[in-house]
């Protein structure tokens, strides 16, 4: 059926997308083109969305230095939260994958824990720790010697990529801790025969073949992230806006839904766009591993 | 398999301390005595505790949102396996568009769904519905029930499929008992990120939620609107305590890792 | 009429062309083996039998009805992978009796039939074992046991018996054939072990770069190989230069200081190709000096050095005594066992 | 018949105590089932605007902003039978299609603790936002946000402008204040949980918050400046739909009940709207009542109302970055 | 002094034991080949050796440093794996290349050596492709590239040519000794395949559920096993009853119509062991029927039903007449090539 699947079969992948494909048209196509619809109608404080046809919005985003701005931040939180993500989540699924049964269980869960919890609470627990200046992180780094002068947290980028990075990391090990699953562990052993120590197994043959995992952890990552409200709003604060709070602003705040609809679409284009294209790439770079 | 060296524990155990503190400092606060969210806490006590026993609104939505999750995230699994097998085997027309596509709700601020999905199933007549807020959490967790069944299902061994074929399976048959055996750990994997994703939703739930339909966080985001209190600490530790408790007798009577690795196991 | 008939099968893979022109007759009941090069499209022909490669050209008939309309799953067909294909999930036993549940053999009929499969390859008591915990060869008897246990009508088998000891292949050789007699089942193996091809089959297929060389019975393609390839890839051969004395009185074929009366119809400058067993010593004939003797076993291989070059010699290890290394010897052979052609570029 | 009254208002403990005090006796009184959304006045606001022509809510409870923008997006229905006499002025809306419930003082909030330890005196004028001494300490909810609205109305009174000309607030915010906010916070749990951290510890509020962010027992205090504390209200209108029913009106008259005004006073701070009522003096602490509330700022609506949209435009440009 | 010493080397898999008492000496330069029924824990050894897994109980010594505590890192071994375990992610030049880059060969060298590995293992004009994309013996030879490009001291081979046809094969294996030669590598074959063993080991180990049964020279294990299980495992062997009669003068040893002077010491029921092929045809001996014969190329194997049982014989092709199936024949052979012991429960 599946090698087959490459020569014959034109219908088969059809067929077995369909189902989804007809959900999604359904109920998420719809809405979504009426939210780009929505985007080219018109808007007044009082008298609310006018059905008519104009580019106003679109115009804005384009020339108005201030949305340039907010799209640039939001991206650079998603980059670093991701890369963040990967370089810690990634080592810490493998290592994860090399402990015993029951080790290796019992800390998946607490790895996995945090997610289980309310963002909002989640949030609170580092909002707790960062405090300003006398947050119990500055203290312990301070008497760790790590740093002289308390770094500031809260609202602040920083803050926002420790936070976000904190919240995505059980979809970044997760991801590669299913891909690990179905190296054989000869080939591990070969590398090794060879002389390769630890950090080229791990860079040369462990991370190419888990490169589905680190991608689809870091699309739901980069996705995530830089469509995040509730970490944002609470770390960052009001000042420090990205397109998701921008967005939130506008449809909850201000009521300009179609100016909203705009931002949203927009970011929306932009991460496709961005997630489309890498994928591609990486898929390319890596033929032989996703045959 | 060899075993961890040190630098390496040294990094694991770091990254669990980072991991459990934010979720740790929740907890130790659900037992203050004090009135408002103070660390550190002078004092220990079961207030919080006792208090959400004057709230069964949030027992209430504790059951909703379980509900929610494991029903959005089994159905999305439905539909994301066979899609998932058609993207990772098949290279045909339209593939790649068809995956942003599923992708696509991964990428949409959850206000903008929230108020997109409020508008049309109030316009079909669904507004206000759990049927409403199943299909809009389908909608939302089947980027992590594809992504991660995707993951999996690349690179699959495919001989082994080619046994099962030639022994005569076809069809369902040759997914539930050779190619879904095979792929199980990115689809608990997946299913485990939906639930979790649906369980914790919050930004678009909360236009779609009516009265009855409340989850937990929109009922402790609703609770925390005039004031932070420890009451949402308190019942943040309860549902941790939950979870674990799940957690550690599904471990107990099947094995987790081997729930998340496959049944297969992983021998030498 | 032909049971299995495969009509000139192409394949190609990108602009490759790994399997060409191969049409095969197979009658019911035959045993066929392919024996090739390593990447000669061995693997690639079973596959396009078995349903899981389609052809670029050609035409797969079974009983003739067009193979290559019917999905895999339809064919029934029995295979064994090169690679095992085993379901790494499933334990010994639950990986054979699989083909035996998808036919819906009652459970206690299929206990019994699993049981009785896996004894016959040896593995009793690994019954619950899964494979990632066996070795190689254990491995190999499960794939087997999974593929014989159905009773397919055709099996295909791609290396079944690679990673088998000499004994336990040839007990397993015994069964596959006493299956094969006793069901009547269609057998196709590929192998690389000649002995194994040729004790076992009805009719060798020699493949070379995707394209048949010979299709025959052993002995005929042994024997009498249809070109240098096919004489060259089964066992091995001796070529002497040679030359035929038209002038001596009855004219002579000369090499070295053998000789013998001419075949007819050539001249001059020959290649005389004869194998290595059909060489024995003698007192007289080609002078040789032995390079080195390696034990094999049942025969003992001596590699010379002789006046027409080197040369191999395999003698039955009778207990008689043989020559040492470095010793001088005389090779001598009858001229009914060598074949003699135009040297080719003399 | 049995008919569900759908009401929309904020979450918390203003659910809490609309659902023990007014909606069992209200369901009796009436034979309805009253359900009640729970929001904040922006989701419920915008809950209206995405099922326009298709309202499932009967009642709307929200600030005043808002509630001006839904009566002119035509949300509102009209309410009849208000005891205008009884009411203060401040209180109607223009052809009674809302009706405050409770007032509210916009004034200053600090952390008494914090400052008896620092040695600071509790602050008296809408300028001690400027004090250098609350660098990063200092939160104000932001424009878009009554409270964030009126500080830079009143900033600007003082100097020189008004509703129709903030461009001194704005400078004032923009080169004074903007050192010293921590945050720019409209959500007042979270405005509470920075007081509880400890990272704040003067912020621009209104009286009903402070006094219920008091009744946990948290160190704080209100003042109301000596240039003033402006009026907040919390409003409640009957939404405009084919078939109303006649019992939204009669869920909002219910709210003006005096016993209901008196427990909102309690629990939750609200002055009463109602010139009549008697207050018990241990209620009235820090609600504007009588005297307090006579002295408060009415901003003129109408005029920031029309310049609304322009300046929150500017203030996420200027002051939000 | 040993190069290599495995001093009681044990390895469990939970309960059970697949390696036990393991001993050996392996001199520098060595070829030792792993001899054994499948599953009787070669591969296992070969890890231990290797460093994937730990001896349960035991010591492995490398030049008198104890082994177990370095890091497979750094032992230096080249190492082929019965699996192939190629990177999947690299082309076959990449694959070769991984072990020089990891001991910084400069890349023009690498490059070239690389080269020269693949052209040895005739895979010239493969460099680019994926193991995916390669046949099971391509692949093979892929793994055999790797682990002699490093020129390693130490050669550890687990069946590495057991998907190559038997050409192929043998010019690897001329390869194999050749660098053995030059280099000097100590190498540990584990092969299924007898010839194999016997024509490039200096010293053969045959072990049975994880204990050494023999070491010794090929023709040692051969001609001279150590007990019952060697002489069965290495080449066929023919068991007949006999009896050894005193009575008669001289005293006589019987095998139905087959007699010939008693060897000393033994009486009674007896069992002669004889190798297949130093059985002949003759004109008196054992009586015999043909029951099948089989063509194996450059030998014949005849399967007969004698007045002892079944008996095997295999006689050189060398071109002379051979009995036909259901002839029947006398069996004989010289007292020197069988060896008689006493028939146990008789
Ligand atoms: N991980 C494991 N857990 C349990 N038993 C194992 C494991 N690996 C191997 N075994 C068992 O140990 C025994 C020896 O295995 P090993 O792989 O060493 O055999 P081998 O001699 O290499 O056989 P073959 O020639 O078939 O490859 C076998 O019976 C096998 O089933
Ligand atoms: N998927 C593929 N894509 C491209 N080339 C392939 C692919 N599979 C096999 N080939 C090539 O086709 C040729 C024939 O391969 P095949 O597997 O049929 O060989 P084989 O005769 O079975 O060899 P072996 O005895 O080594 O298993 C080889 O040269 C191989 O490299
Ligand atoms: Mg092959
Ligand atoms: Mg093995």
């Amino acid at each position: 059926m599946s090698a087959v699947a490459e020569e014959r079969g034109a219908r088969a992948p059809w067929a077995l997308t369909a189902p989804a494909l007809m959900l999604f048209v359904g109920v998420l196509l719809i809405p979504l083109a009426m939210t780009v619809m929505l985007s080219f109608h018109d808007w007044g404080q009082y008298k609310g969305i006018e059905p008519v046809f104009i580019l106003k919005n679109w115009r804005e985003i384009a020339t108005d230095p201030y949305y340039a701005e907010m799209f640039w931040r939001t991206f650079r939180i998603a980059i670093l939260t991701t890369l963040l993500a990967a370089l810690l989540g990634a080592p810490e699924a493998y290592i994860l994958n090399r402990m015993s049964g029951r080790w290796k269980s019992f800390f998946l869960l607490v790895i996995l824990g945090p997610l289980l919890i309310s963002v909002v609470a989640r949030t609170l627990g580092w909002a707790l720790l960062f405090g300003g200046n006398n947050g119990l992180v500055n203290k312990l780094l301070m008497s760790l010697g790590v740093i002289r002068f308390p770094i500031p947290f809260m609202f602040t980028e920083t803050g926002m990529v420790v936070a976000l990075a904190h919240v995505m990391m059980p979809f970044m090990v997760l991801s590669v801790w299913a891909a690990l699953q179905r190296l054989d562990p000869q080939i591990e052993n070969a590398a090794m025969s060879l002389g390769a120590g630890p950090v080229t197994i791990i860079r040369r043959i462990i991370m190419p073949q888990i490169m589905p995992g680190v991608l689809s952890g870091a699309i739901i990552v980069f996705s995530l992230s830089a469509s995040a409200f509730a970490t944002p709003a609470i770390i960052g604060g009001r000042r420090l806006k990205v397109a998701a709070t921008l967005a939130y602003d506008e449809f909850l705040n201000t009521l300009n839904w179609p100016l909203g609809a705009a931002v949203a679409t927009l970011l929306l284009v932009a991460l496709v766009l961005i997630v489309v294209g890498s994928n591609a790439l990486i898929e390319r770079r890596y033929a032989e591993v996703f045959r | 398999m060899r075993r961890n060296g040190p630098l390496a524990l040294v990094f694991h155990t770091i990254f669990v301390i980072v991991m459990v503190a934010p979720i740790l400092v929740v907890c130790l606060v659900a037992f203050t005595p004090e009135g408002f969210l103070s660390l550190p806490t002078n004092g220990f006590s079961l207030r919080w505790f006792r208090t959400i026993a004057q709230y069964p609104e949030f027992i209430h939505a504790f059951w909703v949102s379980l509900g929610l999750g494991a029903l959005s995230s089994f159905v999305a699994l439905l539909f994301a396996v066979p899609a998932a097998l058609a993207i990772a085997r098949y290279r045909f027309r339209g593939r790649d568009a068809l995956a942003a596509l599923f992708l696509s709700p991964l990428m949409i601020p959850h206000v903008v769904l929230g108020i997109a999905f409020l508008r049309f199933f109030t316009s079909v007549g669904l507004g206000g519905s759990f049927a409403a807020l199943i299909i809009a959490h389908v909608i939302i967790v089947f980027p992590f029930a594809l992504r991660l069944t995707l993951a999996a299902a690349t690179g699959m061994d495919r001989t082994v499929e080619m046994a099962a074929v030639s022994l005569g399976a076809g069809g369902w048959t040759l997914f539930r008992r050779v190619t879904l055996p095979l792929i199980l750990p990115g689809v608990i994997s997946g299913w485990a990120l939906a639930f979790i994703q649906s369980f914790d939703d919050l930004t678009m739930t909360v236009f779609l939620a009516a009265p009855g339909t409340e989850t937990l966080p929109v009922r402790m985001f609703l609770y925390i609107q005039d004031n932070i209190d420890p009451l949402v600490t308190s019942v943040s530790a309860c549902v941790i305590a939950v979870t674990m408790t799940a957690l550690i007798l599904l471990d107990r009577f099947y094995g987790l890792d081997r729930v998340l690795a496959g049944k297969g196991d992983p021998g030498r | 009429m032909a049971f299995l008939e495969l009509d000139r099968v192409a394949k190609q893979f990108g602009a490759q062309t790994v399997v060409d022109d191969f049409s095969l007759s197979v009658g019911k009941g035959e045993f066929i083996s392919f024996l090739g090069p390593s990447g000669c499209g061995k693997t690639t022909t079973l596959q396009m039998i078995a349903g899981f490669l389609d052809p670029t050209r050609g035409a797969i008939r079974l009983e003739g009805k067009d193979l290559i309309a019917i999905h895999p799953a339809k064919r029934g067909l029995g295979i064994v992978f090169q690679s095992y294909a085993l379901f790494p999930h499933m334990t010994a036993s639950e990986n054979v009796a699989f083909g035996l549940e998808m036919r819906n053999v009652p459970r206690a009929e299929r206990r019994e039939r699993v049981r009785a499969a896996l004894a016959m390859v040896g593995l009793a008591g690994y019954e619950d074992r899964h494979p990632r915990r066996m070795s190689g060869g254990q491995q190999q008897r499960v794939a087997l046991a999974r593929a014989l246990v159905i009773k397919p009508s055709v099996l295909l088998l791609d290396e079944p018996l690679s990673n088998l000891d000499a004994k336990l292949r040839e007990e397993m050789q015994i069964e596959l054939r006493q299956i094969q007699r006793t069901i009547g089942t269609t057998t196709i193996l590929v192998t690389h072990d000649q002995n194994e091809a040729m004790s076992l089959s009805d009719r060798i297929v020699v493949m070379s770069h995707g394209k048949i060389e010979q299709i025959g019975t052993p002995q005929q393609t042994y024997e009498r190989p249809a070109s240098a390839f096919v004489s060259q890839f089964l066992g091995k051969t001796n070529d002497f230069a040679g030359t035929i004395d038209r002038a001596a009185t009855p004219s002579q074929l000369v090499a070295g200081s053998w000789s013998a009366p001419a075949p007819a119809g050539l001249n001059g400058a020959v290649t005389i190709s004869i194998r290595p067993e059909r060489i024995g010593f003698g007192d007289a004939g080609l002078s040789a000096k032995i390079v080195t003797r390696i034990f094999q076993g049942n025969h003992w291989l001596f590699q010379c050095e002789s006046e027409c070059g080197p040369a191999i010699v395999i003698r039955q290890n009778d207990g008689a005594a043989q020559p040492v290394e470095g010793e001088a010897v005389r090779l001598t052979w009858r001229p009914d066992d060598m074949s003699v052609r135009a040297r080719a570029g003399a | 018949q049995q008919k569900t009254l759908y009401v929309a208002g904020y979450g918390g403990s203003f659910e809490k105590t609309i659902r023990d005090e007014v909606i069992p006796a209200f369901e009796k009184e009436n034979g309805v089932k009253v359900e009640y959304v729970a929001g904040n006045s922006t989701d419920t606001l915008a809950k209206l605007q995405a099922q326009k022509g298709n309202q499932q809510i009967d009642v709307a409870i929200v600030d005043d902003g808002p509630m001006y923008q839904a009566i002119q997006l035509g949300f509102c229905g009209k309410l009849d039978g208000l005891p205008a006499a009884d009411l203060y002025d401040t209180a109607r809306f223009k052809d009674d299609r809302a009706v405050a419930i409770g007032i509210v003082a916009t004034g200053l909030m600090y952390n008494t603790k914090v400052f008896k330890e620092k040695g600071w005196a509790p602050p008296t004028s809408w300028n001690d936002l400027k004090d250098t001494k609350y660098a990063k300490q200092l939160v104000i909810p932001p424009i878009n946000n009554t409270y964030g609205l009126e500080a830079l109305v009143m900033l600007s009174k003082m100097n020189g402008g008004g509703e129709s000309n903030v461009d001194s607030g704005f400078k004032i915010f923009k080169e004074e204040i903007n050192p010293n906010v921590l945050a720019y916070e409209p959500s007042p749990g979270k405005m509470t949980e920075l007081f509880q951290s400890g990272q704040a510890v003067i912020a621009v509020w209104g009286t009903g918050r402070v006094q219920s962010f008091a009744n946990t027992g948290f160190p704080v205090d209100f003042v109301y400046p000596k240039e003033g504390a402006a009026t907040l209200l919390t409003t409640a209108c009957p939404i405009n739909k084919p078939n109303a029913s006649p019992l939204a009106s009669s869920f909002v008259k219910m709210l003006l009940d005096p016993k209901i005004q008196l427990v909102m006073l309690k629990d939750y701070g609200y002055g009463p709207v109602l010139k009549s009522l008697k207050v018990p003096p241990e209620l009235g602490k820090m609600a504007p009542i009588g005297e307090r509330a006579a002295k408060l700022y009415n901003p003129d609506w109408t005029t920031i109302n029309e310049k609304r949209e322009e300046w929150t435009k500017r203030w996420n440009r200027e002051v939000e970055r």
